[in-house]
């Protein structure tokens, strides 16, 4: 197996605040690594490293090969790496189905493709309803986005990320904000979707069981370093982590 | 390429407004030309607007766009009507690709006032060229259409025609536009520019294009404006006149390309009536006015039509 | 809520409907002068010059209609029809007169238009006025381009341009104090005030070129403050200060420049200032030059037009003396009276040979229908007709552009009352450009007489 | 050297008017997030009150001195009846509204004040020269000024450190502070935003009138004085930073020199000297000059 995303020696400071210290990763395809660590612990920072919000002090990020360490978030995007947010960053003026439709309207538009920027769009289109019941949003179809429960809000952050068809997608706290009952719910029809597709998945994570369920990887965060990498069941059972991220939590 | 129900209407409008030309009293063509310059500017606004962006120096283009086409006729003797338009809406493009490429990157509030400070530096530039009559302008006089001479009452109607044909097609353009793939992201940057970008789109690219496109508008309004009155000056790029398209644009609301054309005409209707019937307080009807507007009709005159389709 | 809508929606309509619908039929039998009046009536200008001159036009209407108007007006309105007046702001600049202008043709049916003191304003009305065939006449906007640049059929202005301004105070400055060297000015940063400076620059260059020159202040309108302006002319040491300033800008010049000295060493010429002497007793300095844009208001020669037009003012205005765009507003009133009146009596005179009927003027009003613009325009053209500051000859621009004379004086403060003294008078000959010769170009050459 | 010291106190003089002005744009705008056009109105519902106030002072036959007490308290009264009327009134029912739609709703206030004041002030301009001269004159760099111009630039002296002294010593500034810094937190914490608004917008409306009041008797006061204000002040306060009471000071003086410079050296390119600084600044600095760098949480 190849590795598809690779940091190397990334470091990240604000002032006296080390937020990412000596960060070394190789992601290997189609594999769903789980980002553990208390708050603070550096993983959103590496998320937003990773897709160009925040550039590292030092070090590199490659995403197959191409060091993409220095490009704009939406050059990132393009190349294939997509993102959900702990607050979901919706259009919340537009419908559901016309959310959705913006992703599509920018797949259809990309590059310098003028005629294709500028053609109708008349009705949302099939790749819109596609997603819509890959995530079982139909219900939600002409529903204000500024106005859904927390929960479909969230689900709908992540379809917004799915819609631009990522090789690499980042989720941070995907079911932060989700009732207990839903949560799994939630990340089952995000699997699904994901697997149909062939998607690399990192995810931050608070909730134990979500990490153990789904991921076959994961990397506990401390204090902008790396303490544990491996296995779930190694990972969450080692002596460090069960001190620092899992004893913190309960 | 098919047309949506707007664009039927819009070119139906306008055949219609065209063919009663000739009926119409002539302070209506001249009510109508007015309104429907302002409208083309305001299109522009409300693209902009739409982009969740408000310019208070729009007037800088609508100015440089009616200047472009006076110099046509003051220097190059080229007073010809479509040549004009041309050269007014090539200008302001020119100089909102350069201007874009700093304004690009504003928000909010800055972006007004830097705006602001642009179109406040061309008026004191306007202010000390003697040879262009400083604030007391030039007359404009356009003498043909497409190379076809024309005066009197044949010139009267070409420009009324032409200001409504233009009307027509930059609102048409501006629809099948705002219906685009493209066009679309508009509102989605005013919603959420970070998700635009982290969908893969350059919010600033885009802002760009619709501040270009803006501008475009605005300098095709200001050179018809141009033909239309028949004389320029300064007052076109004070801050007042650009408060007054800002004024127009929240007034029409941004929802549909009809709205900045009804907008116009409300708005140029109410205050030429105030100067008439009430010539010294016109500045409080227009107050009282604009209030009125803002709290009761927070989504412009068009939510007016909206709410009534809606079931 | 959707009653609302729908109410609102309906008023919309109706709003719109009744903007777009045809005018009412024009009355057949005409009962009424109507004149549309344009005048600043907010901003800086209305305080010293559109309110006096629409005060002026109101009492003017309501003397003329009463036939209360001195010889050889005595007849009621304009050819015994009643004026009737329409007023209108000036304010927002060229494009929206230009729309108003429309309006009050097309919209309010005016049979003629007077007023305008804005030079920008004027130079956009003027082609307007033209293409609509409205007879307009301009009341007070100085700038000589109106008629240089273009002409006009149905344009025409009572009041003299403003090169004469310059051209006057420079023969008065160097009849009184030739010895002087350094010239400086302050002027507002827009036409009239760089049209001012540089008319006056050119004058002096032209008549005195040893003079020193040094570039004029040229503050914002209606900046307000001007330490920093005062410093600069009192650092520059001149002879002469030349000001056009008028309104709110003089006054505050004055109020913050007197005090501070300013005056003491060097010559101050005030060409707009006349108005303003009631106004600021103790802050014009002795001995400063004063026009008033034509030979206006205190340096009228007594007649009794120029009482009359006093008297008018005063009761209208609760005391004040008619300043020069009361008279500027006067010269237009009976201008238009006296072409339309002429235009009438020659319309009798070639249709009834003097002396075979009694009573002309009795048979002239029964008789004829009022006389049409066209045959107004006729007789308008180079007519010469008595202002309240003498005789207005329409003697440039074919006909269109009116001469007048000008004077300067010389304040002088005696008993808390500015006063005017050593005052000379200028033929218009002497301070205005021949037919067909702009103004500049005539003060560069040396004020040549001819083409 | 004389000639230094000369452009230095025009520039001092000028920059203290427009301080004095600005500050109470920019208080208003950093606490409220409005960027008030009715600010010009205020200035010249001031300056005519100046002269009402002063003008009857002085026909009774008082001491001139006491007009200082009537310029003081001509503001006062603008400030504590049209700053609360205004946004008790007006303002309160908008706050949810986009910054920018308020300055439509401040323009249409401007223009409303605009033809009231015409209303009952009239067209003509009114002069109140006494007290400019009352306190006799002084000499510097060999030039002569008023004696008054030294109380303008004390004002603003003491208008800035009575802010910042308020703003940061006092335990109603600290909370003002906080609201200027993040609103919702601050109503979360119990900080009584509404009134803290009420306030503002009325210490605001005292400023501005404070400026009107004491440019009453240098000018002559007539309608329209305060539309040219406006921008003035508008430049300084985003060449500032909007929302900074140190920007408007720094922004006052920079605008103040840049244009006293104009005038000495280059009379010709005054007229639009200062839109071209505020350009450049914001090109510069896309937030003025005093501006707390905004990181989004995402």
């Amino acid at each position: 197996m190849t590795a598809i995303l690779v940091a190397a020696g990334l470091n990240k400071s604000f002032g006296a605040v080390t937020a990412a210290n000596d960060i070394n990763i190789a992601v290997e395809r189609d594999s769903v690594v789980g980002l553990i660590g208390s708050n603070g612990a550096g993983k959103t920072t590496f998320i937003n490293m990773v897709t160009g919000y925040l550039k590292p002090t030092t070090g590199t990020i490659s995403f197959e090969g191409r060091d993409i360490t220095a490009l704009a978030p939406r050059q990132i995007t393009r190349l294939g790496i997509c993102r959900s947010f702990q607050i979901p960053q919706l259009f919340n003026s537009m419908s559901v189905a016309e959310n959705l439709l913006v992703g599509v309207g920018i797949m259809a538009s990309a590059g310098s493709d003028w005629i294709a920027a500028g053609r109708q769009t008349g009705n949302p289109g099939e790749a819109v309803d596609a997603i819509l019941d890959q995530f079982n949003l139909g219900g939600y179809r002409d529903r204000q986005a500024g106005l859904l429960p927390e929960g479909t809000r969230k689900l709908l952050d992540i379809a917004l990320a799915m819609v631009v068809q990522p090789r690499i997608l980042l989720l941070d706290e995907p079911t932060s904000g989700v009732s207990a009952d839903e949560k799994f719910e939630l990340m089952d029809m995000v699997m699904k979707a994901v697997r149909e597709t062939g998607v690399t998945v990192l995810f931050v994570e608070h909730d134990m069981e979500i990490v153990e369920r789904y991921t076959d990887r994961v990397l506990a965060f401390y204090e902008g370093r790396i303490i544990a990498d491996g296995a779930p069941a190694t990972v969450l059972d080692a002596a460090e982590v069960r001190r620092y991220i899992i004893g913190e939590q309960r | 390429m098919k047309l949506d129900r707007t664009s039927v209407a819009l070119l139906a409008v306008g055949a219609v407004l065209i063919a009663v030309g000739p009926v119409l009293p002539k302070w209506g063509v001249s009510l109508l030309n007015v309104s429907l310059c302002y409208g083309i500017v305001v299109l522009g606004m409300m693209l902009m607007m739409r982009t969740g962006l408000v310019s208070f120096g729009h007037g800088l283009y609508y100015c440089i766009g009616a200047y472009a086409g006076g110099l046509l006729d003051h220097y190059l003797k080229l007073p010809d009507m479509l040549l004009m338009v041309a050269g007014g809406a090539l200008s302001a493009a020119v100089v909102a690709t350069i201007l874009g490429f700093l304004l690009a990157k504003y928000r909010d509030i800055f972006f007004a006032m830097l705006s602001l400070a642009f179109s406040m530096i061309l008026y004191g530039l306007l202010t000390k060229s003697a040879s262009l009559g400083s604030t007391d302008g030039f007359n404009v006089a356009a003498k043909s259409i497409a190379g076809v001479a024309v005066n009197g009452e044949g010139r009267q109607f070409a420009a009324y025609a032409l200001t409504v044909a233009l009307a027509a097609v930059c609102a048409l353009l501006l629809n099948l536009y705002l219906r685009s793939h493209r066009g679309r992201l508009a509102e989605a940057i005013r919603d959420n520019e970070l998700r635009v970008e982290y969908m893969g789109a350059s919010v600033r690219n885009i802002v760009h294009l619709h501040y270009i496109m803006a501008a475009t508008f605005a300098g095709i309004g200001g050179a018809m404006m141009s033909i239309n009155i028949g004389h320029i000056d300064p007052e076109m790029t004070y801050w007042p006149q650009s408060g007054e398209f800002v004024f127009i644009g929240i007034l029409s609301g941004t929802g549909s390309v009809f709205a900045p054309m009804l907008g116009a005409l409300l708005f140029e209707t109410i205050r030429s009536f105030a100067y008439e019937y009430s010539p010294n307080t016109w500045q409080m009807v227009l107050g009282i006015t604009m209030l009125i507007v803002i709290v009761f009709l927070p989504g412009g005159l068009w939510s007016l039509f909206r709410q009534r389709r809606a079931p | 809520m959707s009653r609302i809508t729908h109410a609102a929606v309906a008023a919309l309509a109706t709003v719109v409907v009744s903007v777009l619908a045809p005018a009412p039929a024009q009355a057949v039998q005409k009962t009424t002068f109507r004149i549309g009046f344009v005048t600043f009536l907010s901003g800086p200008a209305a305080g010293p010059f559109g309110v006096p001159a629409k005060l002026a036009a109101e009492a003017i209407v309501e003397s003329l209609n009463a036939g209360k108007g001195p010889a050889p007006y005595q007849v009621k309105g304009i050819g015994s029809l009643p004026i009737e007046l329409v007023v209108v702001d000036e304010a927002g600049g060229g494009t929206k007169q230009v729309s108003e202008f429309r309006s009050l043709v097309e919209r309010q049916n005016v049979d003629a238009v007077i007023g305008y003191i804005g030079s920008g304003d004027c130079l956009a009305i003027a082609p307007v006025a033209e293409e609509l065939k409205m007879l307009t006449v301009l009341v007070d906007c100085g700038t000589p381009r109106v008629f240089e640049e273009a002409s006009y059929k149905y344009v025409f202005r009572t009041r003299a341009h403003a090169t004469m301004d310059a051209v006057a105070a420079t023969l008065y400055l160097l009849d009184n104090r030739p010895a002087v060297k350094r010239i400086t000015g302050i002027n507002q940063n827009y036409a009239y005030g760089q049209d001012s400076w540089n008319d006056f620059e050119a004058t002096i260059k032209t008549i005195r070129p040893d003079a020193e020159i040094i570039s004029s202040q040229m503050p914002k309108f209606g900046a307000g403050q001007y330490g920093a302006e005062i410093s600069a002319l009192l650092s520059a040491n001149p002879d002469v200060i030349h000001s056009s300033l008028w309104g709110g800008d003089l006054e505050a010049f004055m109020l913050q420049a007197q005090p501070r000295d300013l005056f003491k060493r060097a010559q101050l010429i005030l060409v707009a200032g006349e108005p303003y002497l009631h106004r600021l007793p103790g802050k014009i300095p002795d001995g400063t030059i004063i026009g008033a844009r034509g030979a206006n208001g205190a340096f009228a020669p007594d007649s009794p037009i120029k009482r009359w037009l006093t008297e008018l003012y005063k009761g209208k205005s609760g005391g004040l003396d008619p300043n020069y765009p009361a008279y500027s507003v006067a010269n237009a009133f009976l201008g238009l009276k006296t072409a339309f009146e002429k235009a009438q009596r020659t319309k009798i005179g070639s249709a009834i040979p003097m002396g075979a009927a009694k009573n002309v003027k009795e048979e002239m009003e029964k008789a004829y229908a009022p006389a049409n613009t066209e045959e107004a325009i006729a007789s308008f053209e180079n007519l010469v007709f008595d202002g309240p500051a003498g005789k207005v000859r329409m003697a440039l621009g074919k006909g269109h552009q009116a001469v007048q004379g000008t004077a300067y004086g010389t304040t002088r403060l005696e008993n808390g009352v500015i006063k005017l003294g050593n005052i000379k008078y200028y033929d218009a000959d002497r301070v205005t450009p021949p037919e067909g010769v702009s103004s500049l170009d005539w003060i560069k050459s040396g004020f040549r007489k001819t083409k | 050297m004389n000639q230094l010291l000369v452009v230095v106190f025009d520039a001092l003089t000028y920059s203290a008017w427009l301080f004095i002005i600005a500050v109470g744009l920019t208080l208003i705008y950093g606490v409220m997030k409005i960027l008030n056009i009715a600010h010009g109105s205020l200035y010249a519902l001031g300056a005519f009150s100046a002269v009402s106030l002063s003008s009857w002072w002085l026909a009774h036959g008082y001491p001139p001195m006491g007009t200082y007490a009537m310029l003081a308290l001509a503001a006062l009264l603008v400030g504590l009846i049209a700053g609360p009327l205004i946004e008790r009134g007006l303002l309160q029912f908008l706050y949810e509204k986009d910054e920018v739609v308020l300055v439509l709703v401040t323009y249409a206030l401007f223009l409303i004040l605009e033809d009231l004041m015409k209303l009952v002030w009239g067209v003509d301009p009114l002069l109140l020269y006494e007290p400019y001269q009352l306190l006799g004159s002084i000499e510097i760099g060999g030039i002569g000024y008023q004696s008054f111009d030294l109380v303008l630039i004390a004002v603003a002296v003491l208008v800035g450190i009575g802010l910042a002294w308020v703003l940061n010593r006092t335990r109603s500034g600290k909370l003002l502070k906080a609201v200027i810094h993040d609103r919702e937190m601050s109503a979360a914490l119990g900080i009584n935003v509404k009134f803290t608004y009420f306030l503002t917008f009325t210490v605001g409306a005292i400023l501005a009138a404070v400026g009107g009041a004491l440019t009453a008797p240098k000018i002559s006061v007539v309608t329209g004085i305060g539309a040219e204000v406006i921008v003035l002040a508008f430049a300084v306060v985003v060449i500032g930073g909007l929302g900074s009471m140190g920007g408007a000071a720094l922004g006052a003086i920079i605008v103040g020199l840049v244009r006293t410079i104009a005038v000495h050296y280059l009379p010709e390119v005054e007229v639009f000297s200062i839109y071209f600084v505020m350009a450049v600044v914001l090109i510069v600095r896309p937030k003025g000059l005093f501006s707390g760098a905004e990181v989004r949480r995402i």
